[in-house]
């Protein structure tokens, strides 16, 4: 039991980056999402490429380039700031895709109506269209919210040491491996459990009340 | 200017582990990370006079923190090969394991020759001393090699995913008494010449750091530091009670 | 660490790479196949009427969703054997890969499924057609066509997250990269070269999806 | 046919259905109309069961409904019910939507079921759009569909629920055409529907609803020159004042 | 106030304005009709650029349309459109509503703006809901609060496209109240519908269109008692028919 204040801190660790990725990659995401939604010729293309390769390579890879190969280009980074910054590039591109897909359901009509009435794009984004696509953003968003927390434990091969970290240096010392790694696990449970609740509950309440099948 | 220079310039001496490879560098119950060859690098530290950064890395990290220079020594349990050593620079060796080849004790492997058999598996860590060797002595048997601590070659042998396992002896010898008492035999012949080296490794264009770094070594053997460390850390298991 | 970026040593690890190339593919077409069943079921169960069946299922699909796949194949892999029962490395992975995903798949059918108007329900039942007769018919070609995009979301963290089996001596990409890492020390060259070859896996995996929404996906006039 | 006993529904407190009693006979044609929210959907969509009935009694070709053990599957192949957005199903084709419930309900042959489908799309005046999807039909063919697919079934009783007012004028007119063709045939039907001219031509009753309640019962030209109760004569003044 | 000049507009291969030429002079109003699909919505779209034009000259308010470098925000302020689905926004309430643009566009203090607001809310008769969300209020109610949204922006033009089709028979009249006031009032006016009803009292001219053109222009009573062409003639016993 005396291994628990380190695994408090290893959990505080997990808990600040996914915090600050989460943050960042939240906003980066929003304004590539809107971006995208405006369906620009020039622009779309690109994002959609950037979105495409984060989706398509593995996670582990990125914080790699983002620690060891900008260095190449002149960029030395913390592991900590390495790590968030891959975290909340990653992270953008895939809540990108579901600020996206939100913003395109909201009904065409919704444009149509703010943007007669002579509101311009961001007037139209920040007052119409963005407060009713939070609806399908939401559940989705926190949804992801938890995959981005558990991908955070691949920044401890560039020597971060968090929730998983000090589950692999614990199981060095001690030989109950099964236990360590329930801890672990229930820790990460601790953090995501709460957040699907969440997620649940908000699908419950923002969408419509259906028939039953 | 020599790395030599950029070291003292900044104060600080940047050292990769891997820390999952106790009593070589592991992190102890207060969380610091120590073992062997953790002290012995805050020892150059200390002699060069600047700081120790611990960079405390994934197997996967090791090698390309020290070719993107996130670190100036690589400090893990790596064996020299030739083929290897077209990348980095080792540094001459500063210790010898002896790998050896281990079962459960029930289990009917008796000699070398039982085990370099197809039909046998031989855990194994990946990138490890304990890997070349398996390599090069158990041709015929089915290698798996695993990511982590030498404990999870000896869980998978008691878990029964592999027949016996290969590492050095002192990795083994350490984890043993954290299992069943009697359950992990030895075999009494350790591999090859019974001697593989450790080394630590800068990059091959830190010829500076690397005369630097063997002179270390040849001056703390000189003086006994080394054999304090040694006898501490890897031929008594006294820092158990202590880390 | 670009400096001396050998193209030499990729291809004469060439076969090491098709190795592990060949094993993330095949183990992810047999865990995504055996994944969508898991998650039909449970899905199926997650909407019974039959309240402990929807207990377990709901159990099951938090407690994946909400633990490291990490944690999970350790349990598969040394927890299961102090049960006695132990299972080879490949079938572990394949076995963690399917609970994992399968957990993910229920939640993407069900938001399918819910997503079809209530009114072709109501069609269906003023036509007599029975509950599985609805589903079959009406109901699940018309969710099909709403699940590809996710599905494809899901295959592709599948393909990924089959790295993991790396750590239980499964050679597969990953670990492919991780050889040449270890023997000749050339980590650019080897997370290059995984990168790009994952990056292969999903623009096939996109097309596909592509090409079967394109078949499925209908519109409600 | 038909037989409303002080049938009551509530939706959680309120109170959508109160006292109803109704009968209708074979070969009737009832027009149902009211103001929005007066009830008239969950009235009818008792009758096939797609709301339950919480008091009272209804009957519906001997069948009690207000009974839980009664074979719906049964009850519902004896009913066709038309819908306001038509709900046809857009992954299949128009034939497919009408031979679904023939082939997996009746479970008749495949070639048996097209023959019947064709026949009823016939009558609808869509035969040469039979290999066509939904989605390229207009509003008004699309519930011709509609209304083929619940023939196809020979229903006993044929339900409508505002078959005509998700239409464009023009196509009002072939909708209305067919359901008077078919009321002309001699089949039972209930129509929630507006269109006077419709309820004029055929119906042989007009009921009038308003919050859950019946108010008023009779003939349509009666009801709609000469209406009784105010409500009623409101109603009419408005839907006829544009 | 608007000039069409040999406009012209496709959608892909499909020509859906057709060399159209049209004035309307300000205080006018106008009546566009015609089967479904004929481009009546496109035309009047055109009007505050939700579609643009690809062939032709079309001046709003001086305001050369076929030009891409004027000032949309101005002209689109200028313009009030009230559409067939309403299209209020679902999160905010009637009074916020009526109230984002004056406050955003036109840059008028939130106080202000409520005054403002109020007003035309008690103009289309719903100063009483101004709390209300829209799910709360009836169709009809919803399009009276969609029109009081656009007169918020003192428009000099408002166009409406079908806004009483989707509306249950009942509260098409109320909207249509509303409308034929503000036509008394001289608001220049192009509407979008085939209440006759309403063109017969207050249009000046109804304009028939057919497959992207223009085919018949005339004052209501001679358009719909005395059609010139034959496809007018047949649309307009369609749409009485029943
Ligand atoms: N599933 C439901 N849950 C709760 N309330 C309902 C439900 N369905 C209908 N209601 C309410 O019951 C009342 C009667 O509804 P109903 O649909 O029968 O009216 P209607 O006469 O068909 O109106 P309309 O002409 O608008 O179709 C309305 O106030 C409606 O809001
Ligand atoms: N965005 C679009 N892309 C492609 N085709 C379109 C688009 N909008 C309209 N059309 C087509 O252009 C033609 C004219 O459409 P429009 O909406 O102007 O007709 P309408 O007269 O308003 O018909 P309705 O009475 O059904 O509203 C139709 O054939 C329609 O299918
Ligand atoms: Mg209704
Ligand atoms: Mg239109």
């Amino acid at each position: 039991m005396q291994i628990f204040p380190f695994f408090l801190k290893g959990l505080w660790m997990t808990v600040l980056i996914s915090g600050a990725s989460l943050i960042l990659g939240t906003l980066l995401g929003f304004l590539l999402g809107m971006l995208r939604s405006r369906k620009n010729r020039l622009v779309n293309p690109l994002i959609g490429f950037f979105v495409d390769v984060m989706r398509g390579t593995p996670f582990i890879v990125q914080v790699f380039i983002v620690f060891f190969i900008f260095p190449e280009f002149g960029i030395q980074l913390e592991a900590f700031t390495a790590a968030v910054l891959a975290m909340t590039i990653m992270g953008s591109a895939f809540i990108c895709e579901i600020v996206t897909a939100g913003i395109l359901a909201v009904p065409k009509g919704q444009w149509e109506a703010s943007s007669s009435s002579g509101l311009n794009i961001l007037q139209q984004l920040r007052f119409v269209i963005l407060p009713q696509a939070m609806k399908t953003i939401l559940p989705p968003l926190v949804g992801q919210y938890v995959l981005l927390i558990k991908d955070s434990s691949v920044v401890s091969a560039i020597g971060v040491v968090e929730l998983t970290r000090v589950g692999w240096l614990t199981v060095v010392r001690i030989p109950e491996g099964l236990m360590v790694f329930s801890l672990v696990g229930a820790l990460y449970f601790a953090i995501s459990y709460p957040l699907i609740r969440i997620s649940n509950s908000l699908e419950r309440k923002l969408t419509v009340n259906r028939v039953s099948l | 200017a020599g790395e030599l220079d950029e070291i003292v310039k900044r104060g600080e001496l940047r050292v990769a582990v891997q820390s999952g490879v106790a009593p070589f560098a592991f992190v102890d119950k207060t969380g610091k990370h120590t073992g062997s060859m953790v002290e012995f690098a805050a020892d150059m530290a200390a002699r060069m006079n600047v700081k120790l950064k611990v960079l405390d890395y994934d197997w996967d990290g090791l090698i390309p923190a020290l070719l993107s220079g996130k670190a100036d020594i690589l400090a893990a349990d790596m064996t020299p090969t030739l083929q290897r050593a077209l990348k980095v620079s080792f540094c001459d060796s500063w210790y010898y394991v002896q790998p050896c080849v281990f079962t459960k004790t029930a289990a009917k492997y008796q000699t070398l020759a039982d085990v370099n058999k197809p039909e046998v598996t031989v855990g194994v860590l990946l990138g490890s001393t304990g890997e070349n060797i398996a390599k090069k002595y158990l041709p015929k048997a089915k290698i798996k090699s695993y990511k982590g601590s030498g404990r999870m070659v000896v869980q998978a042998l008691l878990a029964g995913h592999v027949d016996v396992g290969v590492n050095d002896d002192l990795a083994v010898l350490m984890v043993l008494p954290d299992f069943p008492p009697n359950s992990v035999r030895l075999f009494p012949k350790r591999l090859g010449d019974g001697k593989d080296p450790l080394s630590f490794a800068v990059r091959y264009d830190a010829q500076d750091l690397w005369q630097w770094v063997n002179l270390y070594f040849k001056t703390a053997r000189e003086d006994g530091s080394y054999k304090k460390n040694v006898s501490y850390w890897l031929e008594s298991s006294g820092w158990k009670k202590e880390h | 660490m670009l400096e001396f970026f050998s193209f030499r040593t990729i291809w004469e690890y060439r076969s090491l790479f098709q190795e592990g190339l060949r094993n993330t593919f095949l183990i992810s077409i047999v865990s995504l196949f055996l994944a969508l069943i898991a998650g039909v079921l449970a899905c199926a169960a997650r909407l019974s009427g039959w309240r402990g069946l929807r207990g377990v299922s709901i159990a099951y699909i938090e407690s994946i969703r909400s633990t490291p796949l990490l944690v999970q194949i350790y349990f598969l892999y040394f927890g299961l054997p102090t049960l006695g029962i132990r299972i080879p490395e490949i079938q572990t992975g394949i076995l963690a890969l399917m609970l994992n995903s399968g957990a993910y798949i229920a939640e993407i059918v069900r938001a399918g499924i819910t997503s079809v108007p209530g009114g072709q329900i109501e069609a269906g039942i003023s036509s007599g057609l029975s509950y599985f007769q609805r589903m079959r018919f009406i109901i699940l070609p018309q969710a099909l066509g709403v699940t590809v995009p996710p599905l494809l979301g899901q295959a592709i963290t599948l393909v990924k997250d089959s790295a993991l089996l790396s750590m239980i001596s499964v050679v597969e990409l990953t670990r492919s990269g991780q050889m040449l890492t270890s023997e000749r020390f050339m980590p650019a060259e080897a997370f290059f070269t995984v990168a790009l070859l994952y990056l292969v896996i999903y623009f096939f995996l996109k097309y596909l999806s592509g090409w079967s929404q394109k078949k499925l996906i209908f519109r409600e006039t | 046919m038909i037989k409303f006993k002080n049938v009551n529904k509530w939706f959680g407190s309120l109170h959508v259905l109160n006292d109803i009693n109704l009968q209708v006979s074979a070969g009737e044609v009832v027009v149902v109309c009211g103001p929005s929210g007066s009830g008239k959907s969950t009235l009818i969509r008792c009758i096939n069961r797609l709301e339950r009935i919480q008091k009272g009694e209804l009957f519906v070709d001997g069948m009690p409904l207000h009974d839980s053990t009664i074979n719906l599957t049964k009850l519902r192949a004896e009913i066709g019910f038309v819908f306001q957005q038509f709900h046809l199903y857009p992954h299949l084709s128009v034939l497919e939507n009408v031979t679904l419930a023939p082939i997996h309900v009746r479970k008749m042959k495949k070639k048996e079921a097209e023959a019947l489908a064709m026949e009823k799309l016939e009558r609808v005046g869509l035969a040469d759009k039979a290999t066509a999807h939904p989605e390229q039909l207009s509003g008004g063919q699309q519930q011709r569909v509609a209304i083929a697919r619940g023939l196809a079934m020979s229903p006993k009783i044929l339900l409508f629920d505002e078959p005509t007012s998700a239409l464009d004028p023009e196509m009002i007119g072939e909708v209305l055409a067919v359901m008077v063709k078919l009321a002309q045939e001699g089949m039972t039907m209930c129509v929630v529907t507006h269109e006077m001219g419709f309820a004029r031509q055929v119906a042989h009753r007009v009921i009038f609803m308003d919050e859950g309640k019946i108010i008023e019962t009779g003939k349509p030209d009666q009801f709609f020159d000469n209406p009784q109760s105010d409500r009623a004569a409101m109603f009419i003044s408005k839907i006829l004042k544009h």
